[in-house]
């Protein structure tokens, strides 16, 4: 093999604290090297020029980069050596910047170090093979789960840009939580006008499939070939016939039933439309509330129904679809208020969430948009916002800043002085978090033009007194404790991972925080895609966000989508687990461990079990090699033999030196 | 009837003096409900608040004694009526379990080392957790109907929750469950773990003006007819200093302050002499014969419908 | 030049690619120095951590091996570093009985953004294996 | 108020010597405002206690050992409870209450007359007299007893014990105080 290294200056980041040209010099002695030299800007176009020009001048097989991390430019000389003729796996670098000139101050120990790194990617070379990607068909079919915001904007793109799309939501109907809202920050126009024509174009698509009350129940498959099953849970109602005409409950007698669209601020009955620009409109029956199921006897709603839609004995269903790609916007949850016992959230009925708020400034909500105090539907004339409310608090194990709750709480201000002139509000904060286009104007509105009163400091404790919640909290501009007398407490809760986000995230096989938010791929540059190809994230699902985010981020993840379905095919990461059937004894023990189920025993001609890889499943993360009992299944390009290649380089220089001295 | 509860039992100072009555119901209610309480011998003082403001090996190493002496009884829990003492008991244990090198400094100054097996707990949450609130409400004979009771616990019986580890440290329950076992009408008190001024009385009575004062007002503000409290200091700041408190905010309260064991020996129809109500400053009184008379109309009401 | 005072030791660490080896990125991104005892050899999971690996590198004059991986629960591959870490403690074990101190081999979780804790990580076990000495050499 | 020096007034040595004794983490404490909000004695501090540990950040012995609020914590543990960062801030104040004191810093001289008189007695009995309390702290503060309207319904109800209860162990007990806190007070 004839094999060439070439050490990079980057300027002066690598060369002023290791000598390179030395290390060239001292790789032209390393096995099989037959040319070596180095380069002021590697990755520079003429450093890739000169890379190929060596290649093709002495006939080289294998090309050594020293230079910076391979997770920045492995891709970019992998290419360079293809351009020169060479297969792409033909390659390997030596990190000396992040792991070496950056790190060390000692221009001799990072020579030495350098060099020993050059030596080690040359032996792992000499065991490196030519490899080469498979193709294979995709299925340019895209699901998406979670009917928020950030799901609509992602489904309709996608289905937009020619897709077909299947939409999976958990509840009755689509919206998330956008749905619920009164205005939205820092416009203040009305949640439902802007999402309700969204929801609508949705349910009109001819490239969207939209299964609601519905969720994911199990993946196979791998990018480009997912087969998902999706379990359609029992609404006891035919869908086929239900007009949504809501006779069924106008009648029912079962009238306690817990309305979550409006946050239990109000009961609903037992047969139930969430409101009525729901999509799909169409009623389901809350088997906990209903009377036919708790007592075997009512059917008021069966009777009622001009569509004979009502079926008691209805039963989960499951249906198969095949897509090639995976959105998941499932958005989040609203942090359980009644953790913090001293406001007593749950307790005190006037002491409430901000979603709950939301609900009570609606017009459609369940006071028509008359904010009445929960308690004794009074008319609040003094509302406490308390912010940060299961965010920003480690003994709570939320430490994190939820975004929007100081822009919502803004808003609330602002709507609460519209509905009630004479109403004054109190904002508790530790700091006011506003930084998008216009939203710092916006609090800063809240408090010039609507006159609410923002106290820096956090609030200690809420209880009744006579009529009124006693607030007791502190201003620490004052370095005084403050009291108010409220009317209505409003906890501006934070966002959590939305319940069985890790489960959905176990099936999908990607990663979350120790929150439960899903993890991108990259912080900063692949903020929508996860590690695993073809899923991608939209909406709070990956960390708090506020709506305008959660559109951009549901466009920006259709458009990964698109992008990856721009082609036919798609090729397959060739560094997959190989099996040698000399070697492999048919134990199955690669079959158990595989996290991916990428292997499977099948037969040789004699009949003898033998362990197979499916190239295309295989993520080659190699715990099968160290698995197996014979070593017969080998992860390509990190193969035994290769790894020990490289051990045996570092120990032997090691070995040498403690011989010599 | 289940296995007999038997504990080491540690009183605490007040017991024998101010807190008499608190000791006297204590010890009453618990032979009365088959519970052993086994007093630790020779125990001494656990230095409450005094001891831990000046040093926290001293103030661990007088609470050490007694967990020693407990140890050597060959018990497994002690428990103690008054909240400050529990506290100190409880915060040198969890210390010395904690750091290996606090113990060994503790034990340094003691006689019998102490090996830290006992668990420390309150009577109260010996009776909620061990008894249980059903064998309390079977042993009731003259339940307290139509008495409106605001239960007050005071600020260290549950705080810090990990030292603590009883009830919830914002809105604790455990009275409350007895109390309403004993028939009484427990009133939402939402004050049930302020701080009462502990025993700033003497030092700066002012304090405890205004920090009972508050208290005070509440409960009346509730409508409550008595205060039941399992507290020593609370008691004394609420019951003792009530006058005071009057004199100080212009007002005129007249809610008598109970401890949560006398309350039980009057359902459970024990005597005078194991309650002590005599006690009390502000006289019990009042508030019982309304409950009497309470009892009459409801039980009237009852015949009436009866009969229809 | 290294952690302790005279010769630099020979440190081989093990890194997955996706968190532990992003963390050592970090670091040098961020320029926090270290000791240059260690040599990184990259893996695609800890998972791929074969114990004969570090076997291999103590028998061939290594003084010191570092694992690194994601945290419980972070893993590219889902559950790689839960393999990882019940072969690795195994091994550990076994050290002793070869002549090794165990304090030869440890066992880390570094995410990719944990510049810092790497750093800390090199320093600390650096310092550790100069506490130790050279290893035992056997020539072959 | 004096300029506060942030760089040259910053008493390292302090700063560490509580965290040591406290096994706290001031620098944890982001500034609610928590603890001070639900201290039921910050109407008579001189110092917020979020403030101290604000002071105690910026390194600055002086200020916090002749507070006045140091005296007057009652150790209620609502700080502690509902602190956002887990800070044990009523150990804190423990701490530099334990500090002041050994520094003779005692801005509270009746409180610490009255603590001290009750361990005297703890001492010299096993348990603690509360009636001979009560008497060395009028006698030690030289002050007129402002409960003296207590005084007839304590007794008449015998809600105070006349005479100590002194206990066998009485003199292992006497060895912790001397062990612990050497022959001067601490
Ligand atoms: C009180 C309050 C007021 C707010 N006001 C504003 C405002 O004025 N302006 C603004 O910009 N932002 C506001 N927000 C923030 C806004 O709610 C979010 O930015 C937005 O809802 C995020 O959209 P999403 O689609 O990512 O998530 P969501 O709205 O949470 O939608 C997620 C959807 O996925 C579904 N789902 C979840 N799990 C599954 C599963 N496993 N399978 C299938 N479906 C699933 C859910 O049912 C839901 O329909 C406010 C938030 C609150 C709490
Ligand atoms: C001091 C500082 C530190 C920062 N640190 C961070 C950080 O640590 N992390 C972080 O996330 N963000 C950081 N930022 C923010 C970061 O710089 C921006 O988020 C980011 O650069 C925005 O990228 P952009 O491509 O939108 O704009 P730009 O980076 O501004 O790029 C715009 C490009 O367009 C070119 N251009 C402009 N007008 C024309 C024209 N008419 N025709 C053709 N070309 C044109 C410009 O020359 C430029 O190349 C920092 C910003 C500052 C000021
Ligand atoms: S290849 Fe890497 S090290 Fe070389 S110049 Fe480019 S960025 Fe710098
Ligand atoms: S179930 Fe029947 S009655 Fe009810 S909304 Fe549907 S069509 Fe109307
Ligand atoms: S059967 Fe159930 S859902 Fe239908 S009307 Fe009766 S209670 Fe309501
Ligand atoms: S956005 Fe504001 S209210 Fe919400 S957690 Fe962040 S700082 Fe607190
Ligand atoms: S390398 Fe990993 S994914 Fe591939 S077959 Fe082996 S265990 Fe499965
Ligand atoms: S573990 Fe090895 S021998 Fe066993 S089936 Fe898999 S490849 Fe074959
Ligand atoms: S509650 Fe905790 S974080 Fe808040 S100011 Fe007090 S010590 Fe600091
Ligand atoms: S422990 Fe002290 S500082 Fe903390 S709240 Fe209670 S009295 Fe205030």
């Amino acid at each position: 093999m004839k094999i060439g290294v070439f050490v990079c200056h980057c300027g002066s980041n690598i060369a002023g604290t290791v000598d390179v040209a030395g290390v060239a010099q001292a790789a032209k002695n390393f096995p099989e090297v037959a040319f070596a030299t180095d380069l002021l800007y590697s990755c520079s176009e003429p450093g890739q020029e000169a890379i190929v020009q060596a290649v093709q001048e002495h006939d080289l097989d294998g090309v050594v980069v020293a230079a910076c991390t391979p997770r920045m430019h492995e891709p970019t000389f992998r290419r360079a050596v293809e351009r020169a003729g060479l297969n792409r796996y033909m390659f390997e670098m030596a990190n000396i910047r992040e792991h070496c000139s950056w790190v060390g101050k000692d221009k001799d120990a990072n020579t030495r170090k350098a060099s020993d790194l050059v030596l080690q990617a040359v032996e792992k070379l000499r065991f490196d093979r030519p490899l080469q990607a498979k193709s294979f068909d995709i299925n340019k079919r895209v699901l998406v789960v979670g009917g928020g915001v950030a799901g609509i904007q992602a489904a309709l793109d996608c289905a937009d840009g020619g897709l077909e799309v299947v939409l999976l939501e958990k509840t009755s109907t689509i919206g998330g939580k956008m749905a619920k809202l009164d205005k939205t920050f820092p416009t203040v126009d009305c949640s439902s006008c802007i999402l309700g024509p969204k929801m609508v174009d949705v349910s009109m698509h001819p490239n969207i499939t939209l299964y609601a009350y519905a969720e994911l129940e199990s993946v196979e498959g791998y990018v480009g070939n997912f087969e998902v099953s999706v379990k359609k849970k029992a609404t006891y109602v035919d869908w086929d016939k239900c007009t949504g005409c809501g006779l069924c409950m106008e009648k029912c007698p079962s009238k306690k039933a817990y309305d979550a669209f409006n946050e239990g601020i109000a009961p609903t009955r037992a047969i139930n439309i969430p409101f009525p620009q729901a999509i799909p409109k169409r009623a389901v029956i809350d088997p906990t509330y209903c009377r036919q199921f708790i007592k075997g006897k009512c059917g008021v709603c069966a009777k009622v129904c001009p569509t004979e839609a009502i079926d008691y004995e209805m039963q989960d269903s499951f249906v198969q679809e095949k897509v090639g790609a995976v959105i998941t916007a499932t958005g989040y949850d609203l942090f359980d208020y009644r953790k913090y016992g001293e406001y007593g959230g749950g307790r005190y009925p006037d002491v409430i969430t901000s979603m709950q708020y939301e609900r009570l400034l609606n017009a459609s909500g369940p006071t028509g948009g008359h904010i009445q105090r929960p308690s004794d539907g009074r008319e609040p004339k003094k509302v406490v916002f308390i912010q940060c409310v299961g965010s920003r608090d480690k003994s709570v194990d939320r430490p994190y800043c939820s975004g929007f709750c100081c822009m919502y709480t803004a808003k609330q201000t602002i709507l609460t002085k519209d509905h009630i002139p004479d109403s004054q509000s109190y904002v508790f904060y530790m700091d006011i978090r506003a930084p998008g286009k216009m939203y710092d104007e916006f609090t800063r509105r809240a408090m010039e033009e609507y006159g609410a009163q923002y106290i820096r400091g956090r609030v200690s404790q809420v209880y009744p007194y006579k009529d009124s919640l006693i607030v007791r909290g502190v201003d620490t501009l004052l370095g005084s404790q403050v009291e108010i007398e409220a009317d209505l407490v409003v906890l501006a809760v934070g966002a959590e991972a939305s319940r069985g986000a890790s489960e959905l995230a176990e099936k999908l096989r990607i990663s979350y925080d120790a929150y439960g938010f899903y993890m991108e791929s990259h912080p900063k540059l692949r903020p929508v895609e996860t590690n695993t190809a073809g899923v991608y994230l939209a909406g709070a699902c990956q960390g708090s966000k506020d709506i305008p985010a959660s559109v951009g981020q549901g466009s920006a993840a259709a458009a990964k989508v698109l992008a990856l379905f721009s082609k036919d095919q798609l090729e397959s990461d060739p560094q997959v687990a190989l099996v040698s059937q000399a070697r492999c004894v048919g134990c199955g023990k690669c079959v158990q461990t595989c996290p991916f189920g990428a292997i499977q025993l099948a037969e040789d001609r004699a009949g003898n079990p033998k362990a197979e890889v499916i190239e295309t499943v295989c993520q080659g993360c190699g715990l099968c090699t160290v698995t197996c009992p014979q070593s017969a299944i080998q992860l390509q390009h990190f193969t035994d033999n290769q790894i020990l290649a490289e051990v045996n380089a570092l120990c032997q220089q090691a070995m040498e030196e403690s011989f010599e001295s | 009837m289940s296995p007999e509860l038997s504990y080491a039992y540690y009183p605490g100072c007040s017991g024998l003096s101010t807190s008499k009555d608190y000791e006297i119901s204590t010890r009453a209610v618990c032979r009365a409900l088959g519970i052993k309480l086994q007093e630790i011998p020779d125990w001494s003082c656990c230095g409450s608040t005094p001891a831990h403001t000046v040093d926290h090996v001293f103030s661990a190493a007088l609470s050490a004694r007694n967990l020693s002496l407990a140890e050597q009884m060959g018990s497994d829990t002690v428990i103690t009526p008054c909240p400050s003492c529990l506290t100190n008991l409880k915060v040198a244990a969890h210390r010395m379990e904690q750091e290996p090198a606090f113990q060994q400094e503790v034990n340094r100054h003691l006689q019998e080392p102490c090996v830290n097996t006992v668990q420390v707990k309150s009577v109260l949450q010996a009776l909620i957790q061990d008894l249980g609130p059903e064998a309390i409400a079977k042993q009731v004979e003259k339940p307290l109907s139509g008495l409106k009771i605001a239960p007050y616990y005071g600020c260290i019986m549950n705080r810090p929750p990990e030292v603590m580890d009883f009830d919830d440290p914002e809105n604790p329950v455990a009275m409350d469950e007895i109390l309403r076992g004993l028939g009484a009408e427990v009133l939402p008190y939402p004050l049930k773990v302020e701080c009462c001024g502990a025993s700033y009385g003497v030092a700066r009575k002012d304090v405890v003006m205004q920090l009972s004062g508050k208290l005070l007002d509440l409960a009346d503000s509730l409508g409550a007819d008595a205060i039941a409290t399992a507290c020593p200091l609370c008691q004394m700041n609420l019951d003792l200093r009530q006058d005071q408190i009057n004199a100080a905010l212009k007002r005129s309260f007249r809610l008598p302050v109970f401890y949560y064991t006398q309350l039980m020996g009057l359902a459970f129809g024990l005597e005078e002499k194991d309650l002590l109500l005599n006690k009390l400053n502000v006289p019990a009184g009042p508030a019982l014969a309304k409950m009497q008379q309470a009892a009459e109309a409801a039980a009237e009401q009852d015949a009436q419908t009866k009969e229809q | 030049m290294s952690a302790g005072n005279g010769r630099e030791l020979r440190i081989v660490g093990f890194l997955c690619n996706w968190c532990s080896y992003g963390g050592a990125d970090t670091a040098g991104v961020s320029r926090l120095g270290q000791p240059t005892d260690l040599r990184i050899i990259r893996l695609p999971c800890t998972g791929r951590m074969d114990p004969l690996f570090m076997f291999k590198a103590l028998l061939s004059g290594a003084d010191g091996v570092l694992v690194s991986g994601c945290h419980p629960r972070d893993c590219h591959y889902s559950e790689g570093n839960f393999y990882a870490r019940r072969r690795l403690e195994l091994a550990k074990r076994l050290l002793p009985t070869l002549g090794f101190d165990s304090g030869r081999f440890e066992y880390t979780w570094v995410s990719a953004s944990e510049g810092k804790r790497w750093q800390q990580v090199v320093t600390a076990f650096t310092e550790q294996i100069h506490t130790l000495g050279p290893g035992p050499k056997f020539s072959h | 108020m004096d300029v506060l020096k942030l760089d040259s007034g910053y008493d390292a040595a302090f700063v560490e010597a509580v965290m040591n004794e406290s096994g706290q983490d001031p620098f944890a404490c982001y500034q609610c405002g928590n603890c001070t909000a639900g201290c039921p004695y910050t109407f008579v501090y001189d110092l917020p206690v979020h403030q101290i540990m604000r002071l105690l950040q910026a390194g600055h012995k002086g200020r916090i050992l002749q507070s006045h609020s140091l005296w007057l914590c009652a150790t209620c543990e609502s700080c502690t409870t509902r602190c956002p960062n887990n800070i044990d801030v009523a150990r804190i104040m423990d701490v530099l209450r334990h500090m002041a004191g050994r520094e003779g810093m005692i801005t509270e001289k009746q409180v610490k007359q009255f603590n001290d008189s009750f361990l005297d007695s703890v001492k010299k009995h096993g348990r603690v007299f509360e009636f001979g309390t009560l008497v060395k702290y009028i006698a030690r503060s030289g002050r007129f007893w402002s409960d003296a309207d207590l005084g007839p319904k304590v007794m008449r109800k015998g809600k105070i014990a006349p005479r100590p209860h002194d206990i066998k162990g009485k003199d292992e007990v006497a060895r912790i105080f001397h062990s612990v806190l050497g022959d001067g007070k601490k």
